[in-house]
């Protein structure tokens, strides 16, 4: 119909640098966020694979609110209410010193909501490893915590890799919903080529394509290290 | 050496031991069958505390077990079990299963547990495979592996459950052959399972366990010849007809 | 932040309630789409088809490697430039989110399928069944049986992504607040109105999940 | 008669689709029944009635559209939307895409802030910070002149107006710029409008229109002359009126005089 | 009644059947036996098609079986196979287990189903159990099961794959016993065991595989008093002496 094609957008100054920033803000808040949870996480599902009582009611509750609001909506609170709620002092500091707000925002957020979804994948690993496992261990008196570390943890650890190699796509992907706070992130350079040159459906081919190398990259890398890692005399599981 | 008094325990209502108690010599192999659930293998995780029980007592070569996690670890680590499924490590290799409670819990140095591992893997016939993961090797050489890991503990009595219930035939009697070897080493060992053959060669005591209980315990040679109880009468003329 | 004003939130509880309606909605028909869709792309991956199969993976990665914001964007922008005459925002969200779905799903499904034990499928062919017979009969219904706590948590997923359809400019419930919120200028408390209703509904999808998960470890 | 694709698609369909948006206050948003009201939503009513006396179908529908920022451009491109009526800039970088009618009101870019904090011009802001909305023409604007005269002002792009004036109001900046006419209506709402304040030189004359497909020129030739005969005949001012005089906001001069220009037969 | 021709069959490059022949005649009784990995199972698999083959012919009843699956699944339907872990469908009762199949491939009406199993169901002793769901049943009973839902079928030829090695020492006796009687009224029947004792009491003739082969096949007194290969009394001589 009526749309004027244009490829050339997408390589014309500014918008090709405008690209670029895009991808490496896109890269450098799911990197950070990625780090806060995988440790977050992680650290969460132990405890709550293990733990009993008060502390497992904790995890628990962490990983049920964070699961359970929309990210949107999460960035949103962080970004917005939070401040609010603190003593003045450290809300001021927040809005008006700390610099980057939005950008440190959206990590945070996005960290502690990839975090409860990590957990939950940790802990699913140490259940999946047999239940003989841990007995062993412990018959040959090693202690909780030193089965874990030698014994259910390592193996643990290879089967979530596949569930974790999603998780760390996922995060790339939800990244893009950082820009309701004002990241300019990958999406949201989009929108804004579109903005200024109406040559939305160029810009939307490029993010989709880079969406997709991000995906065949960290695809790519989490097989060779499943690879690396794998048990020999054990079938790769198809 | 080992001392059960009146042990009792339950998954939330439902009893899986009634008031057992047994007490194993120095040096004494105790053979203990029974039919499928009967208890056996909870009866044995007891032994070494895997399983926390509601009532009765354990001592250890004259330690009573306690009921701290961390103390009983301690007391744990003198007695070696052997699982139905090997149980090794799959992502350490054969030497690194054997050294790993060795170092951190005996606290051994590396080269000592190695020295102590190589020294009983020659023992089984398996010197060749330190270097193996257990999945590259068959399940009576798995099995041989897991009885080494357990020894390099210097255990004060040996459990076995079902060693060999999970093995192919041919592979049962190189199984067999080692736990046989311990005994006449004289190593103190309690074993759960069906393979009469070794009871009667090396068990001096067998207990027969139904519903929970220990409904008899004999002389190897009186319970094959005339065991007390009808439900051992009933249950070796199943497993000896076919 | 002045004053929490509730009866912002009390005034426009109707509007925010067919904005609910519509998410739920929503939510309903991707999942039954996707549901669909996704069992005929697992069968199809996991049989002897070489090049189905492989079309059927390259379909299913596709999907999972782009945000579904931007999968929105095309279906909505591109279906119509394509077709030749509009489709209605309601009817291409739909296309997008089914699509979409159908690719997570059919993961989720693959992975149920696969987790019934080869020995299922022979007993099945052994007594003469087709493959076809065999899915039918033997493995889905086991499958199924393992997938649902999955295939639930899933949905609160899905749920909580229709929040995504603001892009297109759908009244779903997150958007209703946010149109609340603007024209009222009341966005905190709508805000955290919207979160604790998210917060209520995707609670209690994910307790039906976990229910759904230990009945089944209880079965056997 | 010549014919455009736009006309076909009416005459086919024997419906016109308006496009309208949730919450453009006064322009174009939804009332407390859900349904599209407003000043340009008014002016394209008339549009519509036009167009069914000019092409003879006297059964003729409105179908209302959603759209919003982002998409607006794109639909009425592909034909989504045959007349997107609420609040469009009129740029020449827009006009490669769609094409504009004649503009029905003229805003200029503006701040809005606490009166409190004596501030008046945007270089008064130096060393503070300034919520812009994300995308749009008053970011742009601002940026390239914070650019040029070297400011030094931190920006804050916000997604809508109502994050823009929860971001002024909780302190996290110290302004919040964007069209004018936006932030009086931001203001009336606010918990206490004594105080907020509009203040500041316009810093743009931005003019808008209603949105049509490109080279449709039948059409777009219906709805200018709509706006013709509505500036003639007093009508546009009434209309106006009743939607800005309750915002405290009356007929400028310049939009007076727009309106004259549009009104002059042809 | 069961001919097969030159069979060979491999996973990727590994060849595990090598150019196997067999001919097994009606009302026949052949165990196959031979060390774990030898490909017993496959050759079994192979037989009714569930694998398919890279070389070779097998005739059942006459019949050649097809490669196209739709026409395989035809001959399968007429060999009865029970698998070493039962495989029942643990989603439906034991009463629709029976009946699944009957039901969709030989077209059989609800009714004449119904009463088809549960007259077998009868002649096995579980006539009680048709309401009960498999994972309420011990293996031994799973297993009569199993064999049930094959002779449902009206099978020419029934196929074994270690039908005892999954159970429990003591539920080992009431499957056999099952499978002795169908000997007995003249089943054609090929069992995969390494129940020597089912061997020598029912078989008429024993195969001896190794490595992909068949090595030997003799009658079975013939076997266990002078097995003609090395092989085949090395494995006997294993699995005999524990
Ligand atoms: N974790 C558990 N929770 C609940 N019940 C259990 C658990 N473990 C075992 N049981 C039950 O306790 C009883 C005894 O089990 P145990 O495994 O000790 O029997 P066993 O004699 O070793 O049987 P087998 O010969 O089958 O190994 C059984 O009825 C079993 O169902
Ligand atoms: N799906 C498969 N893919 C690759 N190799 C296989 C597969 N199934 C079996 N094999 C290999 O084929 C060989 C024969 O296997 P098969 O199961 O037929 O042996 P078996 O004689 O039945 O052994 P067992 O007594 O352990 O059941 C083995 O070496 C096995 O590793
Ligand atoms: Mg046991
Ligand atoms: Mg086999």
């Amino acid at each position: 119909m009526n749309y004027a094609w244009n490829w050339d957008v997408l390589v014309q100054s500014p918008y090709l640098g405008w690209l670029g920033q895009g991808i490496a803000m896109t890269l450098a808040v799911s990197v950070a966020a990625w780090v806060i949870a995988l440790s977050l996480g992680t650290l969460i599902g132990i405890v709550h694979s293990g733990a009993s009582g008060a502390m497992r009611l904790v995890t628990g509750a962490y990983i049920n609110l964070f699961r359970n609001v929309p990210l949107l909506l999460q960035m949103f609170l962080w970004f917005f209410v939070v401040p609010e709620l603190l003593p003045k002092a450290a809300g001021t500091w927040l809005k008006r010193e700390l610099p980057h707000p939005e950008v440190v925002t959206a990590i945070v957020a996005l960290g502690l909501f990839t975090a409860s979804r990590v957990a939950v994948q940790v802990a699913a690993g140490i259940a999946a490893v047999p239940r003989g496992q841990s007995m062993a261990a412990r018959a040959s008196g090693l202690s909780t915590i030193q089965a874990y570390r030698f014994v259910l943890l390592p193996q643990a650890f290879r089967i979530v890799i596949p569930p974790m190699t999603s998780e760390f796509l996922t995060i790339f992907k939800n990244s893009s919903i950082a820009l309701t706070i004002g990241v300019y992130e990958l999406t949201a350079q989009t929108q804004q080529i579109q903005s200024f040159t109406y040559q939305g459906f160029e810009a939307f081919t490029a993010a989709t394509v880079v969406y997709m190398t991000i995906a065949l990259m960290v695809t790519t890398l989490m097989t060779v290290i499943e690879r690396k890692v794998s048990i020999p005399g054990r079938i790769a599981r198809g | 050496m080992i001392r059960i008094e009146g042990l009792s325990k339950s998954y939330g209502d439902v009893p899986v031991l009634r008031n057992c108690s047994l007490d194993v010599a120095r040096g004494e192999v105790v053979v203990i069958c029974g039919p499928s659930g009967s208890g056996k293998s909870t009866f044995v995780k007891c032994i070494n505390g895997i399983e926390p029980v509601q009532a009765g007592r354990i001592a250890i070569d004259g330690e009573n077990l306690p009921s701290k996690p961390a103390a009983a670890a301690r007391v744990r680590a003198r007695v070696g079990m052997v699982f139905q499924h090997f149980e090794l490590y799959p992502h350490l290799t054969v030497l690194e299963n054997v050294c790993l409670a060795q170092i951190h819990v005996l606290k051994r140095s590396r080269d000592e547990a190695q020295e102590k591992a190589r020294s009983l893997l020659r023992r089984v016939g398996l010197a060749d495979k330190e270097a193996s993961y257990p999945a590259q090797l068959s399940g009576g050489q798995q099995q041989r592996i897991a009885i080494v890991r357990a020894l390099a503990m210097d255990p004060v009595a040996m459990l076995f459950d079902e060693p060999t219930s999970a093995l192919d035939p041919e592979m049962i009697g190189e199984v067999l052959a080692v736990m046989l070897e311990l005994a006449r080493e004289g190593m103190t060992m309690v074993v759960v399972t069906h393979e009469m053959g070794f009871a009667k060669a090396a068990a001096d005591r067998v207990v027969f366990m139904d519903q929970g209980e220990i409904v008899e315990v004999a002389e190897t040679a009186r319970f094959f010849a005339e065991p007390a109880s009808e439900r051992a009468r009933l249950f070796l003329s199943r497993i000896l007809t076919h | 932040m002045s004053g929490f004003d509730i009866s912002v939130i009390l005034d426009a509880l109707p509007f925010l309630a067919k904005g609910l309606g519509l998410s739920l909605g929503l939510t309903a028909i991707a999942m039954i789409g996707g549901l669909a869709l996704g069992l005929v792309i697992a069968v199809v991956r996991l049989s002897r088809f070489r090049v189905l199969a492989l079309l059927a993976a390259l379909y299913v990665n596709g999907f999972r490697a782009v945000p579904l914001i931007l999968v929105i964007f095309w279906f909505y922008f591109l279906v119509p430039l394509l077709l030749g005459r509009p489709v209605g925002a309601l009817c291409s969200v739909l296309i997008a989110f089914v699509m979409f779905e159908g690719a997570y799903y059919s993961e989720i499904i693959r992975a149920g399928l696969k987790s019934v034990r080869p020995g299922q499928w022979q007993a099945a062919q052994a007594s003469g069944m087709t493959y076809l017979q065999a899915v039918r009969l033997v493995v889905l219904p086991q499958a199924l049986r393992k997938m649902a706590p999955l295939m639930v948590t899933q949905g609160v997923v899905l749920f909580q992504d229709t929040s995504l359809v603001y892009v297109v400019s759908l009244h779903d419930f997150m958007t209703s607040a946010s149109i609340v919120a603007n024209t009222q200028n009341r966005i905190v408390e709508l805000y955290v109105f919207a979160a604790l209703v998210y917060l209520a509904l995707c609670t209690a999808g994910s307790t039906l999940a976990q229910r759904l998960s230990s009945d089944r470890q209880c079965a056997h | 008669q010549a014919t455009d694709a736009v006309i076909d698609r009416i005459k086919a369909k024997k419906s016109i689709s308006i496009g309208y948006r949730e919450a453009s206050i006064p322009f174009s948003y939804i009332d407390a029944q859900g349904k599209p009201t407003g000043y340009s939503t008014d002016l394209c009513i008339k549009v519509a009635a036009t167009v069914k006396t000019a092409l003879g179908l006297p059964d003729l529908e409105i179908k209302w559209v959603p759209v919003n920022l982002q998409n607006r451009i794109p639909l009425v491109a592909n034909g989504t939307v045959d007349i997107s009526c609420e609040s469009a800039v009129n740029t020449i970088g827009r006009q490669a895409q769609v094409d504009f009618s004649s503009p029905f009101f003229i805003s200029s870019t503006r701040l809005l802030v606490k009166s409190k904090f004596g501030i008046a011009e945007l270089a008064d802001l130096k060393g503070k910070s300034i919520a812009l909305p994300i995308n749009s023409v008053p970011e742009r604007l601002i940026k390239s002149l914070v650019e040029r005269d070297k400011l030094n002002i931190r920006i804050v792009p916000v997604r809508d107006n109502s994050e823009g004036f929860l971001a002024l109001s909780t302190d996290r900046v110290d302004a919040f710029s964007t069209d004018d006419i936006l932030l009086f209506g931001l203001r009336s709402k606010a918990p206490s409008p004594a105080d907020y304040e509009v203040v500041g030189q316009p810093l743009s004359y931005d003019s808008y229109g209603f949105l049509v497909q490109k080279n449709s020129t039948v059409f777009l030739s219906l709805v200018n002359a709509t706006l013709a005969r509505l500036a003639r005949d007093g009508e546009l001012a009434k209309v106006y009126g009743t939607w800005f005089e309750p915002l405290g906001v009356p007929l400028s001069a310049p939009l007076a005089t727009t309106f004259q220009i549009i009104g002059i037969p042809e």
